[in-house]
């Protein structure tokens, strides 16, 4: 058994941030040219961009009695983090509770843990925590304490088992120790169990898959106190569309270890109060006061920022961000970690003729999307990853933008007459595709103009993933952010198997990547993903079209978090500055 | 000096002339008849006096209102042109004369107890308006404010001009309604006006209207609107209060019976002006305006044989043209001739005053 | 003296009547002329003649396709850069390199569809349903009377509904599209339409003109549709165009949910104000176009229909 | 008058039963379960599967429409697929700001549209009347959306001189009473908290009013001239009465009972008008939750909405036809 | 029997010339035209939470029967809600009777029901009070004057036209008035196109409700002559229904007074008029102002106390006793008998008065 310490790398900050960027395209945009010069994978290195604010001197006073007001585009749901799988409720609860691991940019970094090692075969992690964490209820933290986390999701019943409320728990383990089928979850668990001693911890597995260690920073597995479990433990959920329990609704019932303890939480006025935590192991958090408040509309959220009712909000439009900008605001921009594809489903004629596939890929000019919709920071994407992941490959196949190119191979392949049905999802903004029909209409144009004929086919939200799932739509638009750091994430949701949302059979492919999923060993494992991301390229399921980081904006006179791929800003290091 | 002396009242909606140089007087305590046909100009005449006519706003012409309708028939049934506006009833004027927005222009004089009515400033006649100088209207149910109590609509014409308060307006109010022959008056004075009946209302109307002792009581159509018995009662009920108290009443009417059961004195009134005037029996008597004649031909009387063909005035009251071009009456007149139209008629005679250039003819 | 025919009695006869030819014809001719006088109604019949014009004209006079993303690579929305108005583009282009003045100049046949559309449907099926309610109630002896209670019922508490949520469903049904925003609209209309034909059929039934047709033996279907429809459907015509401009505005509501017209190809100015909201603090003018397009139409329609009522109004052209 | 309100009462419910059964069948009848809403877009096909199966969705029709009307006698509309909490307490908690909102929006539109219409019927045919009339209407003609974002763009960025969003500036202390935050601030005694409130009210009033100005305005002006034409004023008129008691007493007094009619009707209506002004403004009532639950396909949410809002709707007119009997004398007899 | 005769309805009735030849060849009575008999108009008042159930009846009209020969003209007086236009209505089934038979030239039009009453309705018209509401504003005078022709499928359009003309021309109205709309006209003229669309069928029977009293006094008699003429020419027979007894005197034959839903009263209308026997017949007529100072003056008036009582809660007994100046005891027991106080003159009264 070759147990290997893993050293914990601190990310390495680049020498060109996408602060720079942003100043690189403000100072080219005025030739009015297509991008030309624009940014491509080469020039930059995609791991978090290094600050270039310093540290401007706090306003100690301000900090103690102003809070700091964030408005987030959704309320959160629930307090209990294991119970949630949405941003909004972990950038609550990751203010209040911790995980075994943590991330900085994409990068594993401790958390309660200071260290971690693994056996061989990934089957068992052993945790080394943090000495001298306690609880906000007073607990200490122990290897006993995460042992009761992990033994209570382990052992959830009835309708904490629905994907509803544990989806990330059965996303990561497989299952629980007693499925119940009522909630039709089938899979076995691959949690083995867990053993404490003292300070140190070892959670077992049944197998190795390529979520570990990553999975461990997911905000839903954040360790709470053992007085919360005993607590919470008569809580229940009886089926799957039980409301949640009360615990999870009201502050003060559970206990966490972050820098903020949960003061208040006014469901009526969208509003959720943190005040800090004197006792916080790591640095005190500056401002003493931190309000979550709920803006859903996106103009509604700059037009606070801009009257000063917030002091800065997330998921910025990209097209506020260069009036806010101008105006003094500070839009940082975030390291990019999700993926917009549009997706060739091979079931409907011609698209399973790789010709054909591939003048599609020519006809699109996905650097003027990039350019001109999407958030400052983006880039053209080559691979169906975002460049900071372990296996990104730079030897992939490239389908460069070329009209004339497309025109040709369309009409070599006889397909010069091709009409497509494209569809788009309609009331929605993701983080990777902050405006789709800008999109849709860009591509459809495109198309258009190497000869496609375009038939548009607006979806609305909710039935756009079974839809495009299904396999209905020939052509299609959608991406996903990551999780955490982990290639399988990406590619292994996609294409570990045949299915009808892409339409393809490629054993080759889904070898490549099964191969590399259960392969514990990181060197070996880059290697292999580099070669499934190829293979991918080489088959052409679907154009990866973007990567591109959803924007964040503050107020001039704040210092910002350090802002995160994975949108998990930690607010302690926030505070008001006596500047400007 | 009669107690009122109107002369040369105009009154005028924009490009319509309702009343065209009416000039009459009311003596006082003595009763006198206002009669013609819709449209003849008699409640915008009372209106005016009343100071109830719309004014109109300074510099800006009125916007042509609609006039009476234009109906040419000859005799033979022949031409008809248009008519649109109200139907001639005997309400259709009225809502013309309360349109806001448009107003009437106002000229000639009303001189009451020797002040021209006129003249005075809408303040200072308001400070009469019920008090020296009081109005019955035709309809007992919309006259009366259908969410406010009687008792409270009586009130409160004492309370401005009497200055009787609280207790002591109730209690004269209650006089009042008792006065004009309303039993149990104190609970009546807590009804709404739909709790009562039709001829109920007219005496609440009528008590209204005597509540301050007025010198004049205008009364326009008092009785249309009810049925014969009551009609009977009320007429009974304005002659006993104008013979108890002295009070001048002008009787405003279409119907020939009434005036000649009330009236002292009457003016016959066709198309905006006076066309005959005489003390009652002489007018009945010897009516000397075609018109006047015409109007009693078209009654069937109780007291005349039996299916007596009546002889009607042909034609509407549409059938008018403008009295300086001749006599209004003339294209519905069987007696027209060429002098009809050779310029306007003046109103000869004295006492029995008429406006026929034909009169020798038809008597 | 017998009856003398004088010439000139006739002459002056005549000059009296012309004066008031004018007031002759049918109760639509005369409501028309009396709205000629009306400042609100001739506002409105000038902005609603326009936009028809354009809307009419409009794809023809265009300078340039309103879908061609022709200066595409001249716009970046994510930097503010959106070229203004210039000899070429006189309005400038929107966030797609697409030129303004020509969005606008094809999108008023597109919003005038909106509109109409969705007035005819709630019309259509409004006037039906409160059509057979007024005439269950008024014919239907006892068990009409029934039929038209529970109708009206139904009429009642769908009002209560508010057209966003409709429009919801509906959207969800069929999908975005203007399809759906053209029959949310028009769905939601469908309870005012119903009552209100229902309440004038009423007061029309109870008229004495019905009275006579019943005594004449006019078949109980022809008085509905002959004589009682026909005389009602003043207050629903008036109440359509009212409801015109609404859709309009209702659309643009839509768009901006998100359920509204998603259909690159066209231009409507529902959605290119949804669409530009995006904008208002970067290029506020792609806002402002179609902001002001709709608003005066929209008013065009409210004041032309305002006119129209009031004109019609038995109880104020009472007062003429 | 009891008789007549039971009757309605009865009345309500059986139409409320037709409702529920009818957006049970329209919402069962729409694409796009609610699974889709709960689970991120790479939640296997398994998962959702899964989801469905657990929520009852594969139970006969009319199983699933006895479960959810049983609930709904017991007030229970389900939970909220969004927040995960009961429907019935999100909207209970949410409603005193829509009632707030609501309030004030009327308030504008009353104090402001009755004086208004007034002055369009006294000044009827002048350009007083045709500009108050077409201002208002005006009004109307504005995308709500449109003129609450212009509203801010001037008022809140440009003057500087109100706030943006929310109800209260966030992180005030105040306490809670009756949850209508400037009435709150009036009784306790926090006055700061009272102004801020109203502060925060003004804007998203103006924006809600809009719309039920122009009717009162429109209802008004029609009103009194409908009423001025009468005999009664005239009546009064011929009392000498001073122009003050005829306007009150006489016009006034008569002309308010359509104006009150409608009044009630806007309030039903304002409620579906707040959806779009509260997310603009985060106002974070009733309409903040609606609108989530719409873009969100929140589909028991909007059912629970839907129902309230009906309930509402028949209860305010109710209430309007009960108040008919104490403004109009008439009314009372008759009933 | 005359029926017979009208089987075409539009066929202008042919008068018998002298002294009913028909009456003659049939019997030595001659049936009347309209027979009514003991008709009842009750309108329930409904109360009820979740079923509505019946508390009561307005009595508008309970129990009145009487006949009109053919061509005559009977003449029905009363205050404003005696019931004499809701007894009207009854009689040509535009209200549905509770009660009593109603017979036109033999055929019992209360029996009738549905086509067939609607074909009946070509026999029996109705002139109404208000000329203007009468007719449909948006139809002109040739679509309202054709319409009971086409109903009723009689004719072409050109012979419907034709015999509009005619009608117009009897009615003293020119033919260039068919493209009119009835707000073109005046009221008087309105009223003769109400005359002109009754009579477009050639009736038996005419109702007229009020024919008058919207009109202005001068125009009255325009329309009373022509009723008159028009009875004569088209053989008509007419129910006048009136308040003004005036009126009523000068169009007809006999009279009938009705108070609170019963007759109190009917003779010929000379005799009712010189010798009226029922107390409310008598205060009636005393009430009439009479166009003549000398009259007036020295005229004795019965002036009635109160008003009319409910029809839903009539009084018991006689049902004018609470108004009446001779009012005693029996009246309140004692509903007063339908009697013939004289040849031709019934009574309602206890007294002979």
């Amino acid at each position: 058994m070759r147990t290997s310490p893993t050293p914990i790398r601190r990310a390495l900050a680049a020498a060109a941030g996408a602060a720079m960027a942003l100043g690189l395209l403000a100072a080219c945009g005025s030739d009015g040219e297509s991008g030309g010069d624009a940014d491509t994978a080469e020039d930059f290195d995609f791991s978090c961009p290094e600050r270039t604010d310093g540290e401007p001197a706090a306003d100690a006073a301000r900090n103690d009695s102003q809070p700091f007001v964030f408005g987030t585009p959704g309320d959160p749901t629930s307090l209990d983090p294991i119970l949630a799988s949405d941003g909004e409720t972990f950038r609550v609860n990751r203010q209040v509770f911790d995980t075994l691991l943590d991330a900085d940019c994409t990068d594993t970094v401790p958390g309660l843990a200071e260290s971690y090692e693994q056996n061989e075969e990934g089957t068992e992690w052993t945790f080394h925590l943090r000495e001298g964490v306690t609880f906000h209820d007073g607990q200490a933290l122990d290897g006993a304490a995460v042992c009761k986390n992990f033994e209570r999701w382990a052992n959830f019943k009835a309708g904490y088992q629905s994907p509803n409320f544990t989806y990330y728990y059965s996303s990561v383990f497989g299952g629980f120790a007693e499925n119940d089928p009522a909630m039709g979850i089938e899979a076995e668990s691959i949690y083995k169990g867990c053993a404490a001693d003292g300070l140190d911890v070892t959670i077992s597995l049944s197998k190795y898959t390529s979520s570990f260690p990553g999975a461990f920073t997911l905000e839903s597995l954040s360790i709470i106190s053992p007085a919360s479990i005993d607590a919470v433990a008569d809580a229940a959920i009886p089926t799957a569309d039980s409301p949640l329990p009360e615990y999870t609704q009201t502050v003060g019932t559970l206990a966490g270890t972050g820098p903020y303890k949960l003061e208040s939480w006014d469901h009526s006025s969208q509003e959720v109060v943190l005040t800090r935590n004197d006792e916080y192991f790591g640095e005190p958090a500056k401002v003493k006061t931190v309000i979550f408040k709920t803006i859903s509309d996106e103009t509604a959220r700059r037009q606070a920022l801009e009257a000063g009712d917030i002091h800065g909000y997330d998921l910025a439009a990209p097209a506020d961000a260069q009036s806010l900008l101008d105006a003094g605001y500070q839009v940082p921009v975030r390291g990019v970690f999700n993926l917009l594809y549009l997706a060739y489903t091979q079931s409907h004629a011609p698209l399973e003729d790789h010709a054909v596939r591939e003048a599609l890929s020519y006809a699109i000019d996905r650097e003027r999307i990039v350019n001109s919709v999407l958030p400052a920071g983006g880039m053209v994407a080559t691979q169906f990853m975002p460049p900071s992941l372990e296996g990104y490959s730079e030897d992939v196949a490239t389908y460069d933008y070329d009209a004339e190119k497309a025109k040709q191979m369309l009409a070599d392949a006889g397909a010069e007459d091709l009409s497509i049905t494209f569809c788009y999802p309609t009331d929605v903004t993701r983080p990777y595709m902050p405006a789709p029909k800008d999109i849709f209409d860009m591509i459809s144009s495109d198309l258009q103009a190497a000869g496609v004929t375009v038939e548009a086919k607006p979806i609305t939200w909710v039935d756009y993933i079974p839809t495009t799932r299904s396999g209905e739509c020939p052509l299609y638009l959608l991406g996903w952010t990551g999780d955490f750091a982990d290639p399988y994430n990406f590619l292994g949701t996609w294409f570990a198997t045949e299915s009808t949302e892409w339409g393809f059979d490629n054993q080759e492919v889904f070898d490549a990547i099964a191969t590399a999923n259960t392969e514990p060993d990181q060197a070996t494992r880059v290697d292999l993903w580099k070669t499934a991301n190829e293979a991918v390229m080489e088959e052409l399921p679907g154009l990866p079209i973007s990567s591109s980081p959803p924007s964040i904006a503050f107020a001039p006179d704040v210092y910002p978090p350090d802002v995160s791929p994975l949108t998990r800003e930690d607010f302690s290091q926030v505070y008001f500055t006596t500047g400007s | 000096m009669a107690l009122l002396e109107v002369e040369d009242l105009r009154v005028a909606f924009g490009a319509s002339t309702a009343v065209d140089g009416v000039s009459f007087s009311v003596p006082e305590g003595k009763v006198v008849g206002l009669v013609g046909e819709s449209g003849c100009g008699k409640s915008v005449t009372s209106l005016a006096i009343m100071g109830l006519l719309p004014k109109r706003r300074n510099g800006r012409p009125a916007p042509v209102t609609a006039s009476r309708p234009v109906t040419v028939e000859a005799a033979d049934g022949g031409t008809v042109a248009a008519p649109t506006g109200p139907p001639p009833s005997a309400t259709a004027v009225a809502p013309v004369l309360r349109r806001r927005g448009s107003g009437a222009d106002v000229s000639g004089r009303a001189v009451f107890d020797g002040t021209d009515l006129l003249s005075l400033a809408p303040a200072a006649m308001r400070r009469r308006r019920g008090k020296d100088l009081a109005m019955v209207f035709q309809d007992p149910l919309s006259s009366l404010n259908p969410v406010v109590p009687i008792g409270r609509q009586i009130t409160e014409v004492l309370e401005r001009h009497r200055g009787l308060k609280g207790d002591k307006a109730s209690k004269e109010a209650a006089n009042l309604l008792d006065r004009v022959g309303i039993p149990d008056p104190t609970r009546r004075l807590k009804e709404y006006p739909h709790q009562l009946s039709g001829g109920m209302r007219q005496r609440v109307l009528i008590a209204i209207a005597v509540a301050c002792n007025p010198r004049l009581l205008i009364a326009d159509e008092p009785t249309t609107a009810l049925d014969v018995t009551i009609q009977a009662q009320i007429l009974e009920l304005l002659k006993d209060l104008v013979e108890a108290e002295g009070t001048a009443l002008l009787m405003i009417t279409h119907d020939l019976g009434v005036v000649a059961g009330i009236c002292d004195e009457v003016n016959v009134l066709y198309s905006g002006r006076v066309v005959e005037s005489a003390p009652v029996r002489e007018l009945f008597a010897a009516p000397t305006h075609p018109y006047t004649v015409g109007l009693l031909g078209s009654i069937p009387r109780l007291d005349l044989p039996i299916h007596e063909p009546l002889t009607p005035i042909r034609g509407s009251i549409a059938d008018v043209i403008r009295w300086h071009d001749g006599c209004a009456f003339a294209p519905r007149c069987d007696r027209v001739a060429a002098p009809c139209v050779a310029g306007e008629p003046a109103l000869v005679g004295a006492v029995h005053a008429h406006r026929c250039v034909m009169a020798e003819e038809v008597a | 003296m017998t009856i003398a025919k004088i010439e000139k009695l006739d002459r002056l006869i005549e000059a009296t009547a012309t004066a008031r030819d004018a007031r002759t014809g049918s109760l639509w001719r005369q409501s028309i002329r009396r709205m000629r006088r009306s400042p609100m109604a001739i506002t409105g019949a000038v902005i609603v003649g326009l936009f028809v014009l354009v809307a009419v004209v409009g794809p023809w006079v265009a300078p340039y396709d309103p879908t061609a993303q022709t200066w595409g690579r001249e716009v970046f929305l994510n930097r503010n850069i959106f070229p203004g108005p210039r000899p070429e583009n006189w309005f400038g282009l929107d966030h797609l390199g697409r030129d303004m003045f020509s969005r606008m100049i094809v999108g008023a046949r597109q919003t005038l569809l909106v509109g109409v559309v969705a007035t005819f449907i709630g019309f259509i099926a409004g006037a039906f349903i409160g059509g057979i309610a007024a005439a269950a109630g008024t014919f239907g002896g006892r068990w009409g009377e029934r039929l038209e209670a529970v109708i009206m019922r139904a009429v009642d508490v769908a009002l209560a509904i508010p057209m966003l949520l409709l429009a919801l469903s509906v959207a969800a049904l069929l999908g975005p599209s203007l399809r759906t925003v053209m029959i949310a609209v028009g769905v939601a209309q469908i309870p005012i339409f119903a009552r209100l034909l229902r309440g004038s059929m009423l007061a029309q039934a109870h008229s004495d003109y019905v009275l006579a047709a019943i005594a004449i033996g006019v078949p109980k279907g022809r008085i509905v549709v002959s004589h009682i429809l026909p005389n009602s459907l003043g207050p629903v015509i008036v109440q359509a165009t009212l409801v015109l401009a609404t859709a309009i505005i209702e659309a643009a509501a839509l768009s901006y949910l998100g359920l509204g017209n998603p259909d690159p190809g066209s231009a409507e100015w529902g959605t290119m104000l949804a669409d530009a909201q995006r904008f208002l603090s970067g290029a506020p003018q792609l806002a402002i176009y179609p902001a002001i397009g709709i608003i005066v139409t929209a008013l065009g329609f409210t004041l032309l229909g305002e006119a129209m009522r009031e004109s019609l109004d038995p109880r104020l052209r009472r007062q003429e | 008058m009891l008789r007549y309100t039971v009757k309605r009462l009865l009345q309500l419910s059986v139409a409320l039963l037709g409702l529920s059964l009818l957006l049970f069948a329209w919402f069962k009848a729409l694409p796009g379960g609610p699974e889709n809403r709960l689970l991120p877009e790479n939640a296997t096909d398994q998962q959702r599967e899964a989801l469905r199966a657990a929520l009852g969705l594969d139970e006969p029709v009319w199983t699933q429409y006895g479960e959810f009307l049983a609930r709904i006698v017991r007030l229970d509309f389900g939970s909220s697929l969004s927040s995960g909490r009961p429907i019935a307490t999100e909207l209970a908690e949410r409603l005193p700001a829509t009632v707030e909102l609501s309030l004030a929006a009327m308030l504008i539109a009353v104090g402001l549209g009755i004086p208004l219409g007034y002055l369009a019927a006294k000044r009827r045919g002048t350009w007083v009347d045709f500009s108050t009339v077409s201002g208002s209407l005006l009004g109307t003609c504005i995308p709500i959306f449109f003129l609450a974002a212009m509203l801010k763009v001037v008022f809140a960025q440009e003057l500087g001189w109100l706030p943006t969003t929310f109800r209260l500036t966030a992180g005030a202390d105040f306490t809670e009473v009756t949850g209508l935050r400037v009435f709150d601030g009036l009784i306790t005694g926090e006055l700061d908290i009272a102004w801020d409130a109203v502060r925060h009210l003004i804007l998203p009033a103006i924006a809600l009013s809009s719309i039920p100005l122009a009717v009162i305005v429109r209802i008004t002006r029609a009103s009194v001239l409908d009423v001025v034409g009468e005999d009664y004023v005239r009546t009064a008129d011929a009392k000498g009465l001073k122009p003050a008691t005829v306007r009150g007493r006489h016009v006034m007094r008569n002309a308010m009972l359509p104006i009150a009619t409608i009044i009630g009707l806007l309030l039903g209506s304002l409620f579906a008008g707040a959806v779009l002004t509260e997310s603009v403004f985060a106002f974070g009532g009733i309409g903040s939750f609606v609108y989530q639950a719409t873009t969100e396909r929140d589909y028991p949410a909007l059912m629970g909405f839907i129902l309230v809002i009906a309930v509402f709707y028949v209860v305010i007119n109710l209430i309007v036809d009960l108040s008919y009997g104490l403004l109009d004398p008439r009314v009372r007899v008759r009933k | 029997m005359s029926t017979e005769q009208h089987a075409e309805p539009h066929v202008p009735a042919q008068r018998t010339e002298g002294p009913d030849l028909s009456t003659a060849a049939t019997g030595p009575v001659a049936a009347p035209l309209l027979e009514v008999e003991d008709l009842k108009v009750h309108f329930p008042i409904r109360r009820g939470i979740v079923v509505e159930r019946v508390v009561g009846h307005v009595q508008a009209v309970d129990g009145v029967g009487l006949s009109i020969d053919s061509g005559g003209t009977y003449g029905l007086v009363g205050e404003s809600g005696c019931g004499k236009t809701t007894f009207g209505r009854a009689v040509l089934r535009l209200e549905e009777p509770t009660g009593g038979r109603v017979r036109l030239g033999g055929d019992e039009v209360t029996a009738m029901k549905g086509e067939k009453l609607r074909r009946f309705r070509s026999k029996m018209q109705m002139v109404f009070q208000d000329p203007l509401g009468s007719l449909n504003p948006r139809h002109n005078v040739d679509m309202l004057l054709s319409e009971p022709l086409k109903v009723h499928g009689v004719g072409s359009k050109a012979e419907r036209r034709k015999l509009a003309v005619e009608t117009l021309d009897a009615v003293g109205l020119p033919k260039s008035v068919l493209e009119r709309f009835p707000h073109e006209f005046s009221g008087g003229q309105r009223q003769r196109l109400g005359i002109a669309r009754a009579l477009m069928l050639r009736p038996d029977l005419i109702v007229c409700d009020e024919p008058v009293s919207a009109l202005d006094v001068s125009i009255q008699a325009q329309v009373m002559n022509l009723l008159d003429e028009l009875q004569d020419e088209f053989g008509l027979t007419y129910l006048v229904i009136a308040h003004d007894l005036a009126v009523v005197r000068h169009l007809s034959d006999r009279v009938g007074v009705m108070y609170l839903g019963k007759l109190v009263e009917e003779a010929d209308s000379e005799t009712i008029y010189e010798h009226p026997r029922h107390p409310y017949t008598k205060a009636l007529l005393s009430a009439v102002p009479q166009p003549d100072p000398e009259v007036e003056a020295n005229r004795e008036r019965i002036i009635l106390k109160g008003d009319l009582p409910s029809p839903a809660n009539p009084p018991s007994g006689c049902r004018f006793r609470t108004r009446c100046p001779w009012a005693e005891d029996i009246c309140a027991e004692v509903e007063p008998e339908w009697r013939e106080a004289a040849s031709g003159h019934k009574v309602a009264c206890h007294f002979d008065l």
